[in-house]
């Protein structure tokens, strides 16, 4: 890949108890790790919902990262482990679709391994800048630049639209 | 069980008698040892020391040869060899800078080096694999009356051990009961031996081995038991100095597998008993 | 874009620089010049500190003048400041939850040296906030009752210190000890430091105390199984051993224990560190609470094989205390808050082979040493050697295990300060000569340097270096039979050979060996080592993360005793805000679903660890009971059909906010 | 006054959705008796000039179904687009690319080369492919370009309303013509289909269980069914959770698991990512062996969770593909 100054652009979604927490130790400790990544703060790592990856990743992400407690730590008891089985579904999944499995990442980090968020960020962004660019959006419009003018934007389904009326339209 | 045999400079010079008793031993307790063909010095703790990145190199070429050649762990019986060995298979795996040197250097010898080997001390073999039992099965004539220390040396236990414990270890203590000895509690089992220091700074290297040689004496034993050439070297050699200096310490050091030897009925000759300046047959053969 | 109640959206940013914190790093300015070009943003400030009262004010004012309907701040991290900006925007008379914070200092600027970078990342992260916060409506926090009984777990100092105050306050409190007898480490103690006041003469009147409080339910022997609920609601699952006496019955005249088959005591005794030896059934030291013998179950013939004369039982005729047929059995009970107070654990100095503990006989730890000069110790407060001789030279071996990477990398705080206490009471006993082998001598504190130079004054003699070895392999007959420690004594520049009669390991503290396991029942967490892991190690040292659960003294880190009673005193004033406060406001995050989107396909119903969602048989939806719905949020993940929402986590806000971080470079 | 005109048209389809139209039976008369289908070139001899011929807005409803993977394909869709009032995507395919999007996980290249050359039945040693131009003794030969992507209705152009099913069931279709008649439509962009998932209209809901875990994955040929049980507990893998309902649970009543043919609810953005996060969130595995191996009964998740949404979802193609496409295109 050309060395051109091109930076990875990551998402990370922490949980709050915990690798939040350890990332904000990493800060009160001045540990020092590469800026390309944006943490999001969920309430548990059971919340990140797949579709938030692939949702970051057709935006424009290069990596995602989802951070949370050690199995067994969690503070809602198991919200870790659904997190687990989701996540290995999902690079399955992402495989299939030709984006390297190294490009998501799940990580258990608890409240005081402060040092840990540093080096996974680190290690993250470093296998990133290896891997290169994904960037989805430039792939998909160069993809529908066949088009030619009228090529449509990301088209996105619409949103919580009045169901009331639509049910006496079906069902008469 | 077979291992790939890596004997190192010692064992075909200065510490033949531990090779003379390795393979026979070995041999008995059913542990196939095939050389490594062709292989080269493993440069020891003083190339490491001065350039680790060209050192590796040497290290990578032994363990490339026996990787070339089937599965199977590598048995470094000379402590030197085995901290060094594994210390080029520990800078391989952390350093890519060191990585890049050696694959260059394998590419010119058309060898490729996986570090999937590893690499083991005979006593690791002994206890694990041949396991207690099958040595007392072998022993003909059981040292009972024999009191022996038993010495380990620096490298074999230092800087990481990962077959006993680093700071008091064990295993050859056991070998040597199963043998039928009685092992004598010596507390400066992993005491440095004097090293090279006996070479370059006589008076600090020789009162080191003074200290071992007195106190295994003072503790009641008759002979010290050890695993490595230098080590037996050190504290074999350098009697009538050690004498004049601060009197006579004389006890016999021998090789771990030369008393297994005896106890197994091997003929002393065989073992390479021959080769001790202190003498010790006297004191085996009346055990 | 319009808001809900579609009034326009007007939103207000403010940019902190934390005084040289922030923008040292972030160019502040810029970020809130990119901030008013953003959709929706009216006003957009930065300001030296946010946090402070004028920064505070300057939301309020701007809320009333600007008629702002969203505010966002960029500073510092949430979990610490949120609530300071939710009330700010609450007193400016905005719902609290129309906010949102952006950490760009434990993020952005504390973590990264390249300020362009660093700017951009604030950047990004204000317009993920505000795209976010746009989609933001009004919410209630709730208020959960709080139950006004508190449970103190571990009978140490701390445990009993946190007991007195809470039940002195009036509130009940059960206190749960492991160990038959309340009194933890210090009840071992002879004297204690800097003072040298007895041990016992200033801890048997709290355990009396404890005992006799009628707000106080004492179960000792017992351990705290199973912790369910939330703060101001927890059911607790308490085992309670079997003592196999009746403590209320026995009056500890120990007749039994001199009727018992076993003639002489055979059994090591915990109490004396095993330098002293006990019965089956046995007290547990003199001054025990509750004053009441107990059977060791391992040990008693009875209890093992059945085939006993039990010449105890007729020993206590007339009481009738002791019961073989007692069952451990598991109570429950409710409480509204937890102290947590189990104390610490003693570094094992077998880990350092080279210091011979257990290999030499007259190779102590401080311990040890303090049962043997204690007058309710195995020798009756006479020092001795295994020989039975008393000890001419005595050495202390400082930092046993603490202070070095191999093993404990921290420092205990109290060896230094315990290891001269023993030093100058051997020296008044015994005359010995006393040696204190220190890296760094640790007096802190008041009376702390006076006690050095008192121990200094005794004629107590201290070599700088930390020791490597200690060994019975004399090199000359001076050294002959004695403990012979090799040192580099750094101030005199060289190695030295010191022989010794007696060596005694200064042995630090560590987490106790269950700390897991009582860490994963009290749903907390541990820092690294494994101690108890506070809110904010400076701000709130006595509080976790877990609302209602407290720690206090040495399994939150070591700590001597004055700190641990301070941190009880502590934690039991937070217990009582919290009670009187009757109430604590519950983060409005929780979860709901939407009856007419559901399908009553049951996919979230067994996801909820709380219990929280129930399905209607006869509607077919199911339903999430807000009371006990904890906000995790998973269920809202799982849901097949996005039929279930979370109120402050929102599908749509996350997506927002992965745009916002996204859209800018 | 005059009848308002209709046009049916197809593009990558199978058919199945004009067969669904012709499935109306005798209602169907009702339809024609209403209506005047002046374009529906799959079922009589209609031209393009037919439809270029009217002024634009002429037709009142077009239904296109099937998925874009030609131009000559977008180009009818521009074209119906511009003289329609209401263009409505007809089905699966439309909506979301349907089986045809199946191909995105490929490059176009690979999908040419396996057809034209490395299929085992192919027999083309001097690598013939079809060209869009070809020179036949002074005859030229044209054929629509074969796109890089299959791309749904509303990826080309703006669509009004989404008839989902693959095919839309008779009710529904006769729902969506009585409304567009009645001029009772919801606003644009809506699915003319219930905004719940099936499980409410599944004859064997009562059956499945609260606590359902899995601990294992199987497939439908390998399993005797049970006709009662919902299949979820039976081990297989059933969309039904994750898919709008409206179609009377047709493959459920017929043994067989709902594979989401009516697309996700309005309020799901990607389909298969929610199946997939339902799914295994209910797993009984805790540790990454014991959940690999449960999740190796489902060999294939992207052609199980995106049967018919592949086109459609957030990734919508195969990186790589769509990497040798842009190649192509620079």
């Amino acid at each position: 890949m050309p060395e051109n100054n091109w930076q990875p652009r990551i998402v990370a979604f922490f949980c709050s108890w915990c690798t939040y927490t350890a990332a904000d130790l990493a800060g009160v400790s001045r540990l020092k790790y590469a800026p390309n990544i944006r943490i999001i703060r969920l309430m548990c790592s059971g919340r990140v919902d797949p579709q938030f990856v692939l949702e970051a990743l057709a935006r424009g992400a290069d990596g995602v990262l989802i951070g949370g407690c050690h199995p067994g730590d969690c503070h809602y008891a198991e919200g870790n482990f659904k997190t687990l089985r989701r996540y290995q579904m999902l690079r399955r999944v992402l495989g299939a679709m030709g984006i390297s499995e190294e490009r998501i990442r799940l990580e258990w980090i608890s409240a005081s391994e402060g040092e840990r968020v540093r080096m996974v960020i680190n290690d993250l962004v470093e296998r990133i800048r290896i891997l290169g660019p994904l960037d989805l959006p430039g792939r998909l419009a160069a993809c529908d630049a066949e088009l030619g003018a009228s090529a449509q934007a990301l088209r996105l389904p619409q949103y919580r639209q009045p169901a009331a009326d639509l049910r006496e339209v079906i069902h008469g | 069980m077979k291992y790939h045999y890596f004997p190192g400079c010692s064992l075909k010079g200065l510490g033949r008698a531990y090779e003379e008793s390795l393979l026979p031993v070995m041999e008995r307790l059913g542990v196939e040892l095939h050389e490594i063909e062709d292989w080269n010095c493993c440069g020891a703790t003083v190339y490491m020391a001065t350039d680790q990145g060209n050192a590796c190199v040497l290290g990578a070429r032994n363990m490339a040869l026996a990787e070339k050649n089937g599965a199977g762990d590598i048995v470094a019986p000379c402590n030197a060899c085995y901290l060094t060995l594994n210390k080029a298979k520990h800078c391989l795996a952390e350093s890519s800078a060191i990585r890049r040197n050696v694959e260059r250097a394998m590419a010119e010898a058309h060898l490729t080096y996986s570090g999937n080997l590893a690499v083991r001390h005979p006593l690791d073999v002994l206890v694990h694999d041949v396991g207690l039992e099958a040595i007392r099965r072998e022993v003909v004539r059981p040292l009972t009356k024999l009191k022996v220390a038993p010495y380990y040396g620096c490298q074999a236990v230092r800087p990481q051990c990962t077959f006993d414990d680093q700071w008091n270890p064990t295993s050859m203590d056991q070998v040597l009961t199963a043998l039928g000895a009685t092992v004598v509690d010596y507390p400066l089992k992993t005491r440095c031996c004097g090293g090279s220091l006996t070479g370059t700074v006589p008076e600090a290297g020789l009162r080191l081995t003074y200290i071992l040689l007195q106190e295994a004496l003072r503790r009641g034993a008759e002979v010290i038991a050890t695993i490595c050439p230098l080590c037996q070297f050190n504290l074999d050699g350098y009697h009538d100095q050690i004498a004049r200096r601060w009197g006579a310490v004389r006890i016999p050091v021998v090789y771990l597998t030369q008393l297994m030897g005896v106890a197994f009925g091997m003929a002393p000759d065989a073992l390479g008993l021959k080769r001790n300046f202190l003498p010790a047959e006297p004191l085996l053969a009346m055990s | 874009m319009k808001v809900k109640d579609d009034q326009p959206l007007r939103i207000g940013f403010y940019v902190c620089h934390c005084g040289h914190n922030i923008a040292g790093v972030v160019d502040c300015a810029a970020v809130a010049q990119y901030a008013a070009t953003l959709e929706g943003v009216v006003l957009s400030r930065d300001y030296k500190y946010m946090c402070s009262s004028p920064g505070q004010e300057l939301i309020r004012e701007d809320i009333r003048d600007h008629n702002l309907n969203r505010v966002v701040v960029a500073s510092c991290s949430p979990l610490l400041h949120e609530h300071t900006f939710r009330t700010a925007v609450a007193a400016g008379g905005l719902n609290p939850f129309l906010f949102q914070m952006v950490n760009i200092r434990e993020h952005d600027a504390w973590v990264h040296t390249d300020k362009a970078a660093a700017t951009d990342k604030a950047k990004a992260l204000a317009a993920a906030a505000i795209r976010r916060v746009a989609r933001h409506r009004p919410l209630e926090t709730t208020r959960a009752p709080i139950h006004p009984d508190v449970l103190v777990v571990g009978g140490g100092i701390s445990g009993i210190h946190a007991a007195l105050t809470l039940a002195n306050a009036g509130k009940k409190v059960y206190l749960v000890e492991r160990d038959p007898s309340i009194g933890g480490h210090m009840a071992q103690f002879d004297k204690t430091f800097p003072t040298l006041d007895c041990a016992a003469c200033i801890l048997t009147p709290k355990m009396s105390a404890v005992r006799a409080h009628k707000n106080i339910v004492l179960w000792t022997y017992s351990e705290v199984a199973k912790v369910e609920g939330y703060v101001g609601n927890y059911t607790v699952t308490v085992r309670r051993k079997a003592r196999y006496v009746q403590e209320e019955l026995c009056v500890g005249c120990q007749e039994c224990v001199e009727a018992c088959v076993f003639k002489e005591p055979k059994f090591p005794d915990r109490f004396n560190v095993g330098l002293s030896r006990r019965k089956p059934i046995y007290m547990p030291f003199p001054q025990a609470v509750p004053q009441a013998v107990v059977i060791d179950p391992e040990r008693c013939i009875e209890l093992k094989t059945g085939k006993c004369k039990k010449t105890c039982l007729e020993a206590c005729a007339d009481r009738h205390a002791i019961d073989f047929q007692q069952k451990e059995e598991l109570v429950q009970i409710h409480v509204g808050s937890m102290i947590v107070a189990t104390g610490y654990e003693l570094f094992d100095p077998r880990r350092l082979p080279h210091y011979g503990y257990g290999r030499y006989p007259d190779v102590l730890t401080t311990l040890e040493c303090e049962r043997l000069i204690s007058s309710s110790g195995p020798t009756g407060g006479e020092l001795r050697l295994h020989s039975g001789q008393a000890p001419t030279a005595v050495g202390f071996v400082l930092c046993a295990g603490s202070r070095d990477y191999k093993t404990n990398r921290w420092c205990s705080r109290t060896c230094c300060m315990h290891s001269m206490k023993l030093a100058q009471i051997i020296r008044e006993r015994t005359g010995a000569e006393v040696t204190l082998f220190y890296i760094d001598i640790r007096a802190p504190g008041k009376g702390g340097e006076e006690f050095y130079d008192r121990a200094l004054a005794q004629g107590v003699k201290f070599v700088r270096g930390r020791v490597a070895e200690v060994s019975d392999c004399p090199l000359s007959p001076a050294e002959q039979g004695k403990l012979i420690v090799r040192v580099e004594d750094t101030l005199a520049g060289m190695v030295r050979r010191i022989p010794l009669d007696m060596v005694v390991l200064a042995v630090g503290m560590e987490p106790q060996a269950n700390a897991q396991e009582v860490r994963r029942i009290m749903n907390m967490s541990c820092s690294a080592e494994g101690w108890f892991l506070e809110k904010h190690p400076k701000m709130a040292p006595v509080s976790t993360f877990t609302d209602g659960v407290f720690i206090a003294g040495c399994c939150q880190g070591p700590k001597d005793i004055p700190d641990s009673i301070a941190q009880a005193g502590a934690a039991a004033a937070e217990a009582l805000a919290l009670i009187d406060a009757g109430g604590i406001d519950q983060e409005p995050n929780t979860a709901y679903i939407s009856e007419e989107d559901c399908s009553g396909c049951k996919s979230c119903v067994d996801l909820c660890p709380y219990k929280a969602i129930a399905f209607d048989p006869v509607k077919e939806k199911a339903s999430i009971n807000a009371a006990l719905c904890k906000g995790c949020g998973v269920c809202v993940a799982a849901c097949p059909s996005g039929s279930i929402g979370q109120n402050l986590f929102e599908d749509q806000e996350v997506f927002e906010e992965i745009e916002g971080v996204l859209a800018h470079a | 006054m005059a009848k308002p005109k209709i046009g049916f048209y197809w593009c990558a389809s199978c058919g199945g959705c004009e067969e669904a139209v012709v499935d109306l039976a005798e209602d169907i008369l009702a339809v024609t008796a209403a209506v005047d289908i002046v374009f529906w070139p799959v079922a009589m001899d209609y031209k393009k000039a037919d439809v270029t011929s009217l002024p634009d807005q002429a037709l009142t409803a077009t239904f296109i179904n099937g998925a874009i993977r030609t131009s000559e394909q977008e180009e009818m869709a521009r074209l119906l687009r511009a003289k329609s009032r209401y263009l409505i995507a007809f089905g699966a395919c439309a909506q979301l690319g349907g089986i045809p999007a199946l191909a995105n996980e490929f490059s176009r290249e690979a999908i040419l080369s396996w057809v034209y050359q490395d299929a085992p039945t192919v027999v083309n040693p001097e690598r013939v492919r079809p060209a869009v131009r070809t020179d036949d003794d002074g005859r030229t030969l044209t054929l629509p370009e074969f796109r890089n992507v299959v791309r749904t209705l509303n990826q080309v152009v703006e669509v009004d309303y989404y008839l989902p099913g693959c095919p839309p069931t008779p009710k529904l279709i006769k729902a969506a013509v009585g409304a567009l008649l009645e001029g009772k439509l919801p606003p644009r962009g809506t699915v003319l289909a219930p905004d719940v998932a099936l499980c409410e209209e599944c004859p064997r809901k009562k059956t499945k269980p609260q606590d359902l875990h899995f601990t294992a994955f199987k497939r439908p040929h390998l399993v005797p069914l049970d006709p009662e049980l919902c299949l979820l507990a039976q081990g297989l893998v059933c969309m039904g959770p994750a898919t709008r309902g409206g179609c009377g649970a047709l493959c459920p009543g017929a043994n067989m698991p709902c594979t989401g043919c009516f697309g996700p609810t309005s309020r799901v953005r990607d389909q298969g990512a929610k199946m997939l996060s339902s799914l295994t969130s209910a797993m009984e595995a805790k540790e990454v062996p014991e959940v690999e191996k449960v999740l190796a009964g489902i060999p294939d998740p992207v052609g199980t969770f995106y049967r018919y949404g592949l086109a459609g979802s957030l990734l919508r193609v195969n990186t790589t593909a769509a990497a040798a496409a842009s190649k192509e295109a620079l």
